[in-house]
């Protein structure tokens, strides 16, 4: 139970800190809304058009790729403090896991999903040439 | 290479154009060119094998206010090969002056003309996008010209209106409170 | 604010202790219009160094700052967006009229200039100077301080 | 499966932001993150200063232009002297030619080290920025030595000087000539080769030659797109042509040749100043002796009834200029300036017009960042050294 104290205590005074500040803020902050203090911050100009627009598919496939690289370094710390009780198979077991994220990486990387920027604009156009057909 | 000579290659090149060199104070070759033939003559002077002006460095106006060939407008140019420099003017009347665009020949002229347009009333035909560039778009009357004020007392407007009038701001409001409870 | 018995604790009001928070961290928008605004970076950069009094962190964005230091010469064109970024930002919030030209119009006494910002916002501290030294501005930002320690917490 | 309809985006760049070095607003039509189309609208800054200029007398002009574009105090001024001084036809002394290149060059490293700073700081090397502005702080120290003011010294006059050197300023200048090419090495280690400052900037924002040209484009800018013009070396003005100096040209047209440009150039200044200062005598001449523009020295004025009435006259009439117009071209930090002078005979100017080169560089912002990234959008910006002061005047 001892360890688990700790832990308890670190979550307490995270979740603590979060929540006092938020409701502190929401209990004693000045709230006086006006037209112009809730439009939209511009750059100083009047909004133009509303912030609700499409966004391209890009974005949403390279957040899911990063979530998926981010929690396997998640894995790797808890795993990385445990090292040496684990011994030579709980090693090996790593080296599979990272290995198969790995793959997963290459075949990311092949098909193009990471270019980002000018020149992956210029190749996809390239590829999709008319309407429909994928150059492979 | 002074405005003479300038003058007689231009006449060369552009036959018909009444061009008179004038004597100028800072040693660079000036020209009084006639506002209907500036196009020819600019590209002239751009194209000629022996004026090669490529780069125009300034495009202004100059407002003489009483006397009557009100306007003169004032191209600097400079060719870079030949290690020349010419101004050259064009005289316009006080009332609707207006001259042809050269963004054609150098294209930046493009926000110059539209700065001369801004500050001094002088319409350039053709030209592609005649806005104002410095001053507000409603702004009325053109503020570099000799009659107009040079302290003009307007409150400054400090308000402009909101993409959405005030109660349908209000009613988005309510709605996405509604909404979100 | 009293030390009166030997437990080593310091009572105060809360208002006085809202006031020390408020004016010990002012974060100012970056609203640099001209040469008022390079006077700034300098104040903000190693030799006079505002992070000094708490005033470092320039914020982009008026959502998250309570100081606007208008630095410059405010044109009739800018000054509906001076006005929105003002009211765009949350409420205790203070401006400091940076140099002779947002003060009073300064040098340029013309068509183009809105002479003195407190046409457009209320100002709270006018620094004086064309454009200020840093050194002025700091003083300036001090007497905001100043000034909001002494503020009621209406 | 048919075409993606896909919509684009505007995103409003507008007066206030962090990195438009100033007020200028751009009007952004997005695809994803690549920049279909770009407006750009300026006048957020129109103070007027031509029309102001109109109404005051020759010396009070000088003031004024330097407040134009507020970086490069001492070139404009330098150019507006130039301009009315081939007006009046006269001709300054050796000596204040020289202290004109020093100042003239010392204000062109001053403004490149503004730029040096912000625009790594937008492009995320923060450090930069605390460097350069604390080895600008030593050359601000030197305006003050000279003029008692840091960033608009008004030390040029026309007809020469305010006044003559003041008693420290060799070696306050020898000390920074001797500390800033140490410096200048420790910003290159910083920034030459490092890799994201490369990828940063590297192919961003390309110009070619001819467009470069075409949009008058001169200045660091075009010398770094191939345009080989230095006004300096075209048309040599104060006597540069006795001095020895590089011009440093490229061809690449991006952001980081345009960083390599001015780096360079802020290397050759540094050996003019060395050229100057050595022949640049403490003490001597420092304004013309013509007795209707340069007031008389302060201790004849108390004593002599003729200097008290020359003295007044001028502070309180001023002189009056010939009839005529004049533009001397100067090579100041941003390219060509220049002042477009017509002057009426009386003691005020008619018409006063400064060639803005941020004016055309901000025209030809759409050419280099249409089809880029929008976050190439602020080191494009940040490269091609816009003040908006400049822009509109």
């Amino acid at each position: 139970m001892q360890g688990w104290l700790s832990i308890l205590l670190m979550i307490g005074l995270g979740a603590g800190f979060a929540l006092i500040s938020v409701v502190l803020s929401n209990l004693l902050g000045p709230r006086k809304p006006t037209p112009e203090k809730l439009a939209p911050y511009e750059c100083g100009m009047p909004p133009v058009g509303d912030a609700r627009e499409r966004q391209s598919v890009k974005f949403y496939l390279v957040a899911m790729i990063f979530l998926l690289f981010d929690i396997e370094v998640a894995f790797l710390y808890p795993w990385a403090m445990a090292l040496r009780d684990l011994g030579w198979n709980g090693f090996v077991q790593v080296v599979l896991f990272m290995l198969l994220l790995l793959f997963g990486y290459l075949y990311v990387w092949r098909k193009g999903a990471l270019d980002w920027g000018v020149d992956a604009d210029a190749s996809r156009k390239a590829r999709t040439t008319s309407v429909g057909q994928k150059v492979a | 290479m002074d405005s003479t000579t300038i003058a007689a290659a231009l006449k060369a090149a552009v036959p018909d154009a009444e061009v008179e060199p004038a004597e100028s104070r800072d040693g660079h070759a000036v020209i009084y060119a006639p506002a209907v033939r500036i196009a020819e003559i600019a590209r002239a002077l751009r194209d000629a094998p022996e004026l090669r002006f490529g780069f125009l460095a300034e495009l202004t106006a100059v407002d003489f206010f009483p006397r009557e060939p009100r306007y003169e407008v004032v191209y600097v140019l400079v060719s870079i090969e030949r290690r020349l420099r010419l101004r050259l003017k064009v005289r316009l009347p006080g009332t609707d002056a207006h001259l042809s665009t050269v963004t054609g020949v150098w294209p930046a002229a493009n926000w110059l003309e539209r700065e001369v347009w801004d500050l001094f009333g002088i319409a350039f035909d053709g030209h592609p996008d005649p806005r104002r560039l410095l001053m507000p778009e409603d702004w009325d009357g053109f503020p570099l010209r000799k009659d107009y004020p040079v302290q003009i007392r307007m409150p400054a407007r400090t308000h402009e209106a909101l993409q959405v009038t005030e109660e349908e701001f209000r009613q988005n409001v309510q709605r996405d409170r509604l909404t979100r409870r | 604010m009293g030390l009166e018995s030997d437990i080593p604790v310091l009572t105060t009001t809360v208002e006085k202790m809202v006031q020390w928070a408020r004016r010990s961290s002012i974060w100012p928008v970056t609203f640099g219009l001209a040469c008022c605004a390079i006077e700034m970076m300098a104040m903000s950069c190693s030799r006079y160094d505002i992070a000094r009094f708490g005033a470092e962190v320039f914020r982009g964005s008026p959502r998250q700052s309570d100081l606007m230091i208008v630095a410059g010469r405010l044109s009739r064109k800018m000054a509906p967006a001076l006005r929105r970024i003002y009211d765009q930002m949350p409420e205790p919030k203070w401006v400091i009229s940076m140099g002779a030209c947002a003060s009073i119009g300064g040098v340029f006494d013309n068509y183009a200039l809105v002479q003195g910002v407190d046409q457009v916002v209320p100002v709270d501290v006018y620094v004086p100077g064309c454009p200020p030294r840093p050194e002025s501005l700091i003083y300036g930002i001090v007497q905001l301080q100043r000034k909001i320690a002494e503020q009621r917490l209406a | 499966m048919p075409e993606l309809r896909s919509e684009t985006m505007t995103v409003n760049m507008g007066p206030q932001h962090p990195s438009t070095h100033g007020v200028l607003r751009l009007v952004l039509e997005l695809d994803g993150e690549i920049i279909r189309s770009l407006a750009p609208t300026i006048g957020y800054l129109h103070t007027g200063i031509e029309k102001t200029a109109e109404q005051k007398k020759w010396q009070q002009v000088i003031p004024l232009v330097e407040r134009m574009d507020y970086l490069s105090a001492q070139s404009n001024s330098l150019a507006f002297c130039l301009s009315v001084e081939r007006l009046l036809g006269i001709e300054v002394p050796e000596r204040v030619r020289l202290i004109r290149i020093l100042l003239a060059e010392l204000q062109r490293i001053n403004s490149h080290l503004v730029w040096l700073g912000t625009h790594g700081m937008e492009v995320g090397a923060v450090s930069v920025m605390l460097y350069c502005f604390r080895e600008r702080e030593l050359l601000l120290n030197i305006n003050e030595l000279i003029a008692g003011f840091r960033l608009f010294p008004s030390y040029m006059r026309i007809g020469g000087l305010r006044e003559d050197l003041p008693r420290g300023f060799h070696d306050a200048v020898r000390a920074f000539l001797d500390r800033f090419p140490g410096k200048l090495d420790e910003y290159e280690d910083l920034l030459t080769k490092n890799e994201i400052y490369l990828e940063r900037t590297r192919g961003v924002g390309r110009i070619s030659k001819e467009n470069a040209l075409a949009l008058s484009l001169v200045g660091p800018i075009g010398r770094a797109a191939g345009v080989d013009y230095d006004v300096r070396k075209a048309f040599p003005y104060l006597g540069y042509e006795s001095f020895d100096f590089a011009v440093p040209v490229r061809t690449e047209g991006d952001v980081y040749a345009r960083y390599l440009v001015r780096v360079a150039e802020m290397r050759e200044s540094l050996k003019i100043c060395r050229q100057a200062l050595d022949r640049i005598t403490p003490t001597g001449a420092f304004a013309i002796d013509d007795p209707r523009i340069t007031p008389p020295p302060k201790d004849r004025v108390y004593t002599e009834m003729e200097a008290l009435i020359q003295h007044f006259l001028i502070y309180s009439q001023g002189f009056t200029v010939p009839a005529g117009e004049a533009y001397v071209p100067v090579e100041g930090p941003r390219g060509e300036q220049g002042f477009y002078v017509v002057a009426d005979g009386t003691n005020r100017p008619w018409r006063v017009k400064s060639r803005a080169p941020s004016l055309l560089a901000c025209q030809a912002l759409e050419h280099m960042v249409v089809g880029g990234l929008i976050a190439d959008v602020i080191a494009v910006i940040g490269s091609i050294d816009v003040v908006m002061g400049d822009v509109d005047r």
